[in-house]
């Protein structure tokens, strides 16, 4: 697969986002800006409420009523925004996306191979016969050898598992390239977990996808993705390298989840942050979200909202950023 | 066979079957006073369902429970029996959000509890018992009076464990506790559970598929799959040197910094055939 | 919408002051049941004329002097009648509510507590009744004992029944599923504990909520038994008599008497159904956690 | 699978019939009061009259076998004789049962036209299509049928003179405009709920996951309503409707008494004013086996609607 180095394939910038919460407009993203280069993983890593998910359904045109939004959100080049019609539609092709729980994301009184051949029939006029031979090729490319028989179940016939892999079969029959993949193993056990990380590693490399990553769980991205975006109360505080961002994190609450995980190979106490979690409704605006909860805090970080801050090949929203670099990662555990 | 010198809890070849579905099957284990042990396992494999035998939740098909040397493998008889059972186990269960009464305050739900075990103390004794109990999991004076829904989460969990020590318990049965919790307060209640089992010598049994929360609370562990267990020892034993095939596939599905995705897969891919992937439901 | 909104409203952990207001439309249909209840206790006393004093010289004579409502079939004062029959018209649904909230709650907490054979035999005996519809089992009572206010609330009780405890066995089986019950259990409460400090505490507001929209159904349903002559007996007053009464005034161009009783029946149900849907609404938000 | 769920419903029905018969049978037995006393009139009657009065209605066999007998005749199609009428009950119901039969199929029409239509609209177009159907319909729910029976004979029978006020009616149009006013009023609030339901059960739809999946695979608006929105309300929505339309089975009493139609629910109030328990008896189990056979339909259509409905029973 050859790479364009030039421009990449999905660029949001400065995105904000206001919902309507009890009839009031609340902001949930401030200044989100990333992108996600052809053939490259990029994980979006981030506690509940920190604005993760809107950000996915953002870039899908999934935003609910009254949703304002802000900044820009373009995919190979064309702006993401003002489609409409048959352009959104294609577009939606184009990006597909995986969602976190398989059981309600699926239609239930609908047999799998309807679910799956939907797409292929109403927008690709390919005949029923025809998208359901190329629904079975794909489902025993995602590891479900009986496809013909899984065609004729329905959805509650199958097990989770089994389902999500159904959910990313039936994604691929329109050959996206971009996957947006919101917390796809969250509702999944552990080894099926490794089971659809590893189809999607696959697919990334024999397919050329791109894939956008969210997830809760700072080490399952830093595994499977390039680069890593950290989320807090509806901002990016760092981007980087996701091997960086484990070993020498530059913002002090990408050190404090790294911290804060119990490892599986040593037993030591965690640090544990105090306080709880902001979510993006609470966030203040006009100083660092996470101030309240960080040991490194100054005066300077509640005087004005810090910026992304450029550093070691990525950025980071901290004042502070070159006073602490190299300080917080090294040995996470105290 | 488990063979664990002054055992508070002792299972010995417990089964459970819902009509014809075996759910557990030959599950033996014992945690000695004091100590703690992990049952891992991943949906399916019946680690709930031992927990809630021996909780008294289910009745075992076969097999016995004994906690601090008294059998509880059938119902209790009588109210003070149940008491009695109580203060032998008690469970703090995985979803903060509905494990409190939402109309009672936390104050009065530990109250209620220490009436129960308590009946001979006053209200200024057990009121002073409260207070130190809600300190003791780290809440404050006005969140120890508040009413669940202005606590958060991990606050929620903290009340969740005081009204399960209030009991004086000898075991605590963690039934995914930390599960739930976003990260930064998984890593806070995770310290205080390891503290108050350093201060009050209370014997853990952690129900959990997570395994580095299993490394960090507990010193030994029995893996389940399918409703038996399939392998059991000391806990970094287990997880370093994993010896079933089983334990060995899940240590190596857990995500971790270098973690090798194409190792992963071809491990996945050789043991697919052994594990045929049925519909579940 | 909120089902969308969710993943960002719905992990705040610490929500804002409750609304405990019932909004206008509540407080609204909260003072038409309360004027109601009031005309029924003391409806009867402050009756300007005896409701049931037939004249029937004086009979469809239009509002005016002394009678404000003018007067019925048999010339009889339609406001004295009105006022009067509120008692039985009010009264009756109560004793149904009552009765089906107390057998309903009681049958509901058994099925959801015991589980297992209790609970499919009450679901099945309640099946059962289900197939009897309430007019039909009025009429069955009516056959049976002859016709009255109490044979009526009787057979309204029963067929109410196994409708109250289907929802209320809903309603406490997601209760009694809730991890704090299993957690006292745990702890050593006792069953009859629990379902009175726990259970019943928590699922009351959705009885209140529930039994405010049945009594809107009751009332409803009593007035057609009446109306139908085998429930309250003519001429006793009563809202659903006074239309059956007054039902030819209809076709003869004197509609006010019937027209006002109807008008008293819908009144007192769209204020029960909205005033139980506001109650519905807060138990659902009290519930929330 | 499904078909196993189907056979317990009619098992459960089979059990649900007898019961009720024996119930509608039982209440003869408690019922105070001589049988043989009505049946004479109130004279007295010479011991062998009397003797084969008994041996005729078989008074003189115990409880059991006499609702044997009666049962296996309901069977048969033969529920016994009026004493008062001295005609045979299946008769005088026969006679009787197509005006309800026809006024509960009439208004059943306007239910699923009017119920369903008026609620898809409103489901599917917020603003103030919705807001006005949600205002009318909350207004139509709490009209009794008896209030809206007075009503309409007010303004359209009386005032407009449009519609005949009393009678069936000949021929088939005679029928349907002699119907029309009476299937209107029965079926007036319940087109409300249906109504009110159907919007509902559109809304949870659309806000459903499953939806939001379709729109984000580019499936184009009109079929993601129809495949899935409307094909997964349809379960709710015909759940509602059945049950609503069963229910007016017995409500059609109340019409018919206000239109002075002579069916079957009112012959049932009449008789249990006369007492004539036989009538009762009889009407009663009709209607128990209409309203049993209609629900069955319900969980019929709702066992095709629903592949998951060997999970679980009906959501009620």
């Amino acid at each position: 697969m050859n790479h364009p180095e030039s421009a990449p394939l999905l660029e949001v910038d400065r995105l904000g986002l206001d919902l309507l919460v009890g009839g009031v407009h609340r902001s949930v993203l401030r200044d989100v800006s990333f992108s996600v280069a052809q053939g490259e993983a990029v994980g979006l890593v981030g506690e509940s409420g920190s604005g993760k998910s809107m950000t996915v359904r953002a870039i899908d045109r999934l935003l609910p009523a009254g949703a304002r939004q802000r900044g820009s959100i373009r995919f190979d080049g064309k702006d993401v925004v003002s489609l409409s019609g048959a352009a959104l539609r294609s577009y939606r092709a184009e990006v597909a996306v995986v969602f976190q729980d398989p059981r309600v994301h699926i239609n239930p009184v609908r047999r799998v191979g309807d679910f799956m051949t939907e797409v292929l029939r109403t927008n690709r006029s390919v005949r029923r016969r025809d998208a359901g031979a190329r629904a079975v090729e794909m489902l025993a490319k995602v590891g479900i050898p009986d496809g013909e028989r899984r065609l004729d179940q329905y959805p509650h016939e199958l097990s989770g598992g089994l389902l999500q892999r159904v959910m990313i079969a039936s994604t691929l029959l329109t050959a996206p390239r971009l996957l947006l993949a919101d917390e796809p193993t969250t509702a999944l056990d552990v080894t099926t977990q490794a089971e659809i990380m590893g189809l999607l590693d696959e697919l990334r490399s024999d397919l050329g996808l791109s894939i956008l990553f969210i997830t809760h769980d700072l080490d399952l991205a830093a595994a499977v993705c390039d680069r890593t975006a950290v989320m807090y109360a509806g901002e990016i505080v760092e981007v980087r390298e996701s091997r960086l961002l484990h070993d020498d994190p530059l913002h002090p609450y990408t050190a404090a989840l790294g911290a804060a995980r119990p490892l599986l190979d040593r037993t030591a106490r965690l640090v544990a942050v105090p306080g709880r979690p902001l979510s993006a409704l609470e966030a203040p605006t006009d100083g660092c979200a996470f101030a309240g909860r960080c040991p490194y805090v100054e005066p300077t970080c509640t005087s004005a909202a810090p910026v992304l801050v450029p550093a070691d090949g990525g950025a980071a929203r901290c004042v502070r950023v070159e006073a602490l670099r190299g300080t917080l990662g090294g040995v996470p555990h105290a | 066979m488990p063979d664990v010198s002054d055992p508070v809890l002792e299972v010995v070849g417990l089964r459970k079957t819902f009509g014809d579905v075996v759910a557990v099957e030959e599950v033996s284990f014992a945690v000695r006073r004091g100590g703690s042990l992990a049952i891992v396992g991943e949906s399916g494999s019946g680690k709930t369902t031992v927990a809630k035998m021996v909780t008294g939740q289910e009745r075992p098909t076969a097999g016995t429970i004994r906690a601090c040397g008294r059998d509880r493998s059938a119902p209790a008889r009588g109210g003070a029996e149940r008491r009695l059972r109580g203060r032998e186990v008690q469970i703090v269960f995985q979803d903060p959000y509905s494990s409190l009464d939402p109309r009672q305050p936390v104050d009065r739900a530990i109250d209620e509890v220490l009436r129960l075990h308590r009946p001979d103390w006053s209200a200024p004794q057990r009121a002073e018992r409260v207070v130190e109990l809600v300190g003791m999991v780290g809440l404050d004076d006005r969140q120890g009076s508040a009413l669940p829904r202005a606590l958060s989460g991990g606050q929620r969990q903290r009340v969740a464990i005081a009204r399960a020590l209030a009991a004086e318990p000898e075991v605590l049965i963690l039934d995914e506790s930390v599960a739930a919790l976003d990260v930064s307060i998984q890593a806070q209640v995770l310290n205080l559970l390891i503290d108050l089992r350093e201060r009050l010598g209370i014997t853990y049994v952690l129900i959990s598929h997570d395994l580095a929360v299993v490394r960090q609370l507990t010193e030994t562990v029995v893996v389940m799959h399918r409703g038996t267990i399939v392998e059991r020892g000391r806990t970094e034993d287990v997880l370093d040197a994993p010896q079933h095939d089983y334990t060995r596939r899940l240590r190596a599905s857990v995500p971790t910094p270098g973690w090798d995705l194409a190792a992963v897969r071809r491990a996945l891919h050789e043991t697919r055939p052994v594990r045929p992937l049925t519909p579940s439901c | 919408m909120s089902a969308v909104a969710a993943p960002v409203a719905g992990t705040r952990p610490v929500r804002g002051r409750r609304r405990t207001g019932l909004g206008a439309t509540g407080w609204v249909s909260a003072a038409v049941v309360g004027l109601a209840t009031l005309v029924a206790v003391v409806g009867p006393l402050v009756a300007p004329h005896d409701p049931n004093q037939a004249d029937l010289v004086q009979a469809w004579i239009g509002p005016g002097g002394d009678h404000l409502v003018g007067l019925d079939v048999q010339g009889r004062d339609v406001l004295s009648r009105i006022l009067a029959g509120a008692r039985s018209s009010m009264l009756g649904p109560l004793l149904i509510v009552v009765i089906c909230m107390l057998v309903g709650s009681l049958l509901g907490l058994v099925s959801a507590w015991r589980g297992g054979m209790v609970d499919a035999g009450v679901s099945a005996g309640l099946d059962i009744l289900f197939a009897f519809p309430g007019v039909l089992l009025a009429a069955l009572t009516a056959a049976v004992f002859g016709a009255g206010l109490w044979a009526a609330v009787l057979a309204m009780a029963v067929a109410y029944t196994p409708f109250v405890a289907r929802l209320l066995r809903g309603a406490m089986l997601k209760e009694r599923n809730q991890p704090y019950i299993t957690a006292l259990e745990v702890q050593g409460l006792g069953a009859t504990a629990i379902c009175l400090r726990h259970v019943l505490p928590n699922v009351f507001p959705f009885m209140v909520a529930q039994g405010s929209i049945l009594f809107g159904y009751a009332v409803l349903d009593l007035a057609v038994i009446s109306y139908l002559g085998i429930g309250v007996q003519p001429p006793d007053p009563d809202w659903g008599v006074m239309i059956s009464e007054n039902q030819s005034g209809i076709l003869l161009g004197y509609p006010l008497p019937a027209l006002c009783a109807g008008a008293c029946i819908v009144a007192v149900v769209v204020a029960m159904n909205l005033l139980g849907e506001r109650l519905l609404e807060r138990a659902g938000k009290d519930g929330g956690r | 699978m499904r078909i196993g769920y189907l056979l317990r419903r009619v098992a459960m029905l089979a059990v649900t019939l007898l019961v009720a018969s024996f119930v509608i049978f039982a209440a003869t037995y408690v019922a105070p009061g001589n049988p043989l006393a009505a049946l004479s009139g109130g004279k007295s009657l010479s011991p062998e009259a009397q003797t084969a009065l008994e041996r005729r209605y078989h008074l003189d066999e115990p409880f059991l076998a006499q609702y044997w007998h009666w049962l296996s005749g309901a069977v048969r199609g033969d529920l016994g004789v009026s004493i008062p009428l001295h005609e045979d009950v299946s008769t005088l119901i026969a006679d009787r049962a197509w005006i309800t039969l026809s006024l509960v199929l009439y208004a059943a029409v306007i239910i699923v036209i009017l119920g369903i239509g008026l609620g898809l609209l409103a489901g599917l177009r917020p603003g103030w299509i919705d807001s006005s159907v949600l205002v009318i319909s909350s207004m139509a729910a709490a009209v009794p049928a008896f209030v809206a029976a007075i009503v309409l004979i007010a303004v359209f029978a009386v005032s407009l003179g449009w519609f005949p006020t009393i009678g069936t009616g000949d021929g088939f149009l005679g029928h349907l405009e002699h119907l029309t006013l009476p299937a209107v009023a029965l079926a007036l609030s319940s087109v409300a709920v249906v109504a009110r339901v159907t919007r509902t059960a559109i809304r949870e739809e659309v806000a459903r996951e499953h939806v939001q999946t379709a729109i984000s695979r580019g499936i184009p608006q009109h079929l993601v309503v129809t495949r899935h929105v409307l094909r997964n309300a349809a379960i709710p929505i015909t759940t509602v409707t059945g049950v609503t339309i069963a229910s007016l089975i017995a409500i059609s009493s109340v019409v018919e008494t206000s239109f002075g139609l002579n069916g079957l629910g009112q012959y049932l109030v009449k008789s249990a004013q006369g007492k004539d328990i036989a009538v009762v008896q009889g009407i009663s189990l009709v209607l128990v086996v209409a309203f049993v056979l209609v629900n069955l339909v319900v969980d019929t259509m709702y066992a095709v609607l629903d592949p998951r409905v060997e999970l679980g029973a009906r959501a009620a």
